[in-house]
């Protein structure tokens, strides 16, 4: 790729054309669907979870290149954290490992962020006997 | 890799000999077009004889009705402005189609916190305007009408002539942008009874940082760039004399080869659109059927569960360029204002792609572009939740309904918790 | 027959290395900087370099700074309709030099018209404005102070780091129009404390087709051509990416070349009007005395008892390429309003001609233009009633008054049965 | 001067390069000094005048090229010529022989029938039994 000039720098570009995780869990624990009202996009994420750990994740994105990196990359950084540790994730860890996405992108981020939350609760929703225990998911916005 | 650059909307390259008819002005012949010494009157001839190539192009009266700006944005802004604040005493009323180009749509809405109102006709599905429609938006106060010749993003050719003729008989100067015509379609501003009109060689095979307006001299038009007393005191700025004089060859080749350029435009985009129609399942064609409401030039696709910037990232990955009028595409994040002009459904817009042809394009390249983009599509539906789901039976598809599930705009708006928009 | 370029102010000819930079951009790369294909994404990288190349030029904080337009006309345009557009609420009144380029002065009585008001600051008969008076005409409503660094016509530097401390600590922006400056004097923007500054390459061996507007962050400015989001919405339409590569490297040169650039110029400065003076009486330098105050470029003469446009037409059949402030020379018939501020005698700026000098001159040429211009003022005092008049003591001289005769303004009035204006 | 590029048309140039009759005549029986308020140019015709006829005329001009022209032009249009035919005179005859003048130049054509007329006045002053035949002088402005 040394000759091709990319939109989103080299990172964001392997996460764009190889995203890791594509597709859906057969029997998730937990499903997140999210849209952006900017843009546009949707995204899905879902969770294996066992033993309060998220053991496996998949995606699905609606959207752009850097909304499928995103989308990408954060089912890359959740797994093996525990559900604690997942509901303190932010965009701000997909933009770093990223290394940046492009102002106008940041959303991206945040809606892959916002995925992840949604499969949470949807998995607390679904285990209210935990739910009481897990802190309650701040959702950042940009 | 096959390289396939369908984004003639965009840019093309400069013509060969364009080029070589631009070089002796940069080093050798770089005086100013307003010193009296030679190295200024050598230039004057050489701006002469371009007006009178741009004036063949568009058959104006007089190589005295053009104007050299900087680019078709500026032409539009000089055409809109120019015309308001000259004929600010008559009235303070505009016209336009609701698909003009930003540049129109946005100097408009600068008058319109200056002071003055602005009807905005609407168009039909297909992106074309209802002369009558014009007609009846004309008020006493109107002191222009502006509506394209064809729209950069769908391709749509206006009835230019027949809303000329009304405007003629209401009186009124009628401003043509011919942006995404000249040079690919006749373009006569006699027969489209226009009172302005404005193209820039840059987007046929002319360079870059040249726009052309021309001007009847029935209608009054004041400068918008102040300052010195170039361009017929309509432009100030120390003319563009290399440009100018690469557009010029450009117009006149554009003359030459107008007709080749239609025919060869005309066979590719049938090629291309039954390629794609027949080949992948979900897909619509925005804008005119091909024929002669709509450009040769231009094919405007939706294909539906997926976006639009996937899409021209992976075709660009493939060697093929291409435009979209999605919102992600966007620097404001907001649809084309054409796509939602012509009530495309958002879940269209956003898988929106525009596809802009040009000489150098060959059947084989359509066919590239047709099995390229199959695959590309189906990579990405298989990474769409929207595709799942329509599989699934809880979205339906917009374009070949079945019936089954809700909308795609109302399921956005379920899990986005707000109205897209 | 030697030919001498001293128009430098109105052209220069384009550096063969920055051609060279630009030729790619042609036909090859030839993409439009706003379409995300390999063909934009490719040009958004020489824009990004260009801008580096421009911010260094004027030492702006960021390339993100820089914005391109189509010349320094439009740059001027910009700086003072934009920040006037962008603080309407705050105020609606400007204070500007009364020396500025016509495409300041212009705008500026473009907006007078929509209701704001205007200060013009006096120049003393030097041409330099005091910054005292500045700094006493900004009111609680300015919202710009605009003077430029140098004088076009007559080469007087203006105090601009201490007008910008007397800006900052008022708290208005400052635009300093740098255009008959950069290339061949330090422009420091920070130094200035410049809210705004303008050039164009095309006055230092860049293309024509480009300008370029600095603006810090703390200004607000919005724009004045509208359409689509190009330049950080600053200016809309298709950037002209081959000027634009063509001015960065004119601009990299300058920075290199500019002691060298200097000391030639001063050299060459010095020859031709000691030269001009020693060789023929009733000459007179306008504006500042070469040295400190005055762009060493930069030669202003007048030649009593003859007209300019007649001195210009004869340089130019002898080879030399000059300009002249006359009211014979400009479209409008009236003498430069810069000759005017100084109050210079209409007989004077009459006989005016401005000499701007490059670095292909050579102090052998400043020899042939003394020899030649001398030649060409003794037949034009042969053919003129008033040298004739002046020997005869019907009229007497501006520059050395002898005593005897009426003023040059007295006799034409009478001949003329009207004041001159 | 094939590869000269020019203002103005080679008659104009050639008249501008090359003046006719430049100069004062000595005891000229009529001279007309005028000033164009437009531009400031100035410009003084004498004239010898015998049996009713103008013999020789000369000029002076402190003006542009054209004006010079226009007034080298004038005075050779006018020699020969009756004082009431020179009365009859106007900037439309030196535009003519001239090949045309750019438009914001034709006020220099007019200055010169205002030269010459002004010396048939002062020649007409210095013969007041000659003026009360003489058709009064009609200066028409372009
Ligand atoms: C219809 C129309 N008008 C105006 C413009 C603006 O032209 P430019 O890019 O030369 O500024 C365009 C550009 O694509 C256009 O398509
Ligand atoms: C001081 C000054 N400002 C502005 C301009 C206008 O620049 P341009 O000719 O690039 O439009 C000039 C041009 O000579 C100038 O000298």
């Amino acid at each position: 790729m040394s000759d091709t000039y990319t939109l989103y720098n080299p990172t964001v570009m392997d996460h764009f054309m190889n995203p890791r995780n594509m597709g859906d869990l057969k029997d998730a624990d937990g499903i997140g669907e999210v849209g952006a009202a900017a843009c546009g996009d949707i995204m899905k994420i879902s969770l294996r979870i066992k033993d309060g750990k998220i053991e496996d994740a998949r995606f699905k994105t609606f959207g752009c290149g850097s909304a499928i990196a995103s989308s990408s990359m954060a089912t890359e950084l959740i797994k093996g954290r525990t559900i604690e540790e997942a509901m303190h994730f932010t965009n701000q860890e997909v933009v770093s490992a990223l290394g940046g996405l492009p102002p106008v992108k940041i959303h991206c981020s945040v809606l892959a962020e916002e995925a992840l939350k949604a499969a949470l609760e949807d998995y607390l929703h679904r285990h209210p006997e935990l739910a009481a225990k897990a802190p309650a998911a701040e959702v950042v916005a940009a | 890799m096959r390289q396939v650059y369908l984004d003639h909307q965009a840019a093309t390259p400069l013509l060969p000999e364009a080029f070589e008819a631009m070089r002796p002005y940069f080093t050798e012949h770089f005086g100013n077009a307003s010193s009296l010494h030679q190295a200024g009157l050598r230039v004057r001839d050489a701006l002469k004889k371009a007006r009178q190539q741009m004036a063949a192009l568009v058959n104006a009266e007089s190589e005295e009705d053009i104007f050299f700006t900087s680019d078709g944005t500026e032409s539009s802004n000089l055409a809109i402005k120019g015309v308001a604040y000259a004929n600010e005493r008559k009235g303070k009323h505009l016209v336009v189609s609701a698909t003009e180009h930003p540049s129109v749509m946005n100097s408009v809405e600068f008058l319109e916190k200056q002071g003055w109102t602005c009807t905005r006709v609407p168009v039909d599905a297909a992106g074309l305007v209802d002369p009558a429609a014009v007609g009846a938006a004309i008020t006493p106060q109107t002191v222009l009408v502006a509506v394209h010749h064809v729209n950069h993003d769908i391709g749509a050719i206006q009835k230019v002539a027949e809303i000329g003729r009304i405007c003629a008989e209401k009186g009124v100067p009628f401003y043509v942008d011919c942006e995404a015509s000249a040079g690919w379609l006749p373009v006569d501003v006699r027969e489209f009874g226009a009172s302005l009109a404005s193209f820039s060689p840059h987007r046929f095979y002319g360079p870059k940082g040249v726009g052309v307006l021309y001007r009847s001299k029935k209608a009054r038009l004041v400068s918008i760039i102040h300052g010195g007393v170039q361009e017929g005191g309509r432009r100030a700025g120390t003319e563009n004399i290399p440009a100018i004089v690469g557009a010029g060859v450009a117009a006149e080749v554009a003359v030459e080869k107008l007709p080749g350029r239609m025919a060869h435009a005309a066979a590719l985009q049938k090629r291309l659109w039954d390629g794609l129609a027949s080949r992948i399942p979900y897909i619509k064609l925005n804008g005119p059927l091909p024929g002669p409401d709509r450009i040769p030039t231009n094919l405007n696709i939706s294909t539906e569960f997926i976006e639009g910037e996937g899409q021209l990232l992976l075709c660009d990955l493939n060697g093929i360029a291409v435009a979209s009028g999605s919102s992600c595409v966007s620097k404001s994040l907001k649809i084309s204002h054409v796509l939602a002009a012509i009530g495309l459904d958002h879940a269209l817009a956003q898988g929106n792609l525009i596809l802009t042809l040009g000489d150098a394009n060959t059947l084989e390249d359509m066919d590239y572009v047709v099995e390229t983009f199959a695959r590309i599509v189906e990579k990405l539906r298989n990474m769409s939740p929207m595709w799942d789901e329509f599989q699934r039976g809880v979205i339906d598809s917009v374009i070949a309904p079945t019936g089954r599930g809700k909308s795609f705009s109302q399921h956005a708006a379920d899990v986005s918790g707000k109205a897209i928009h």
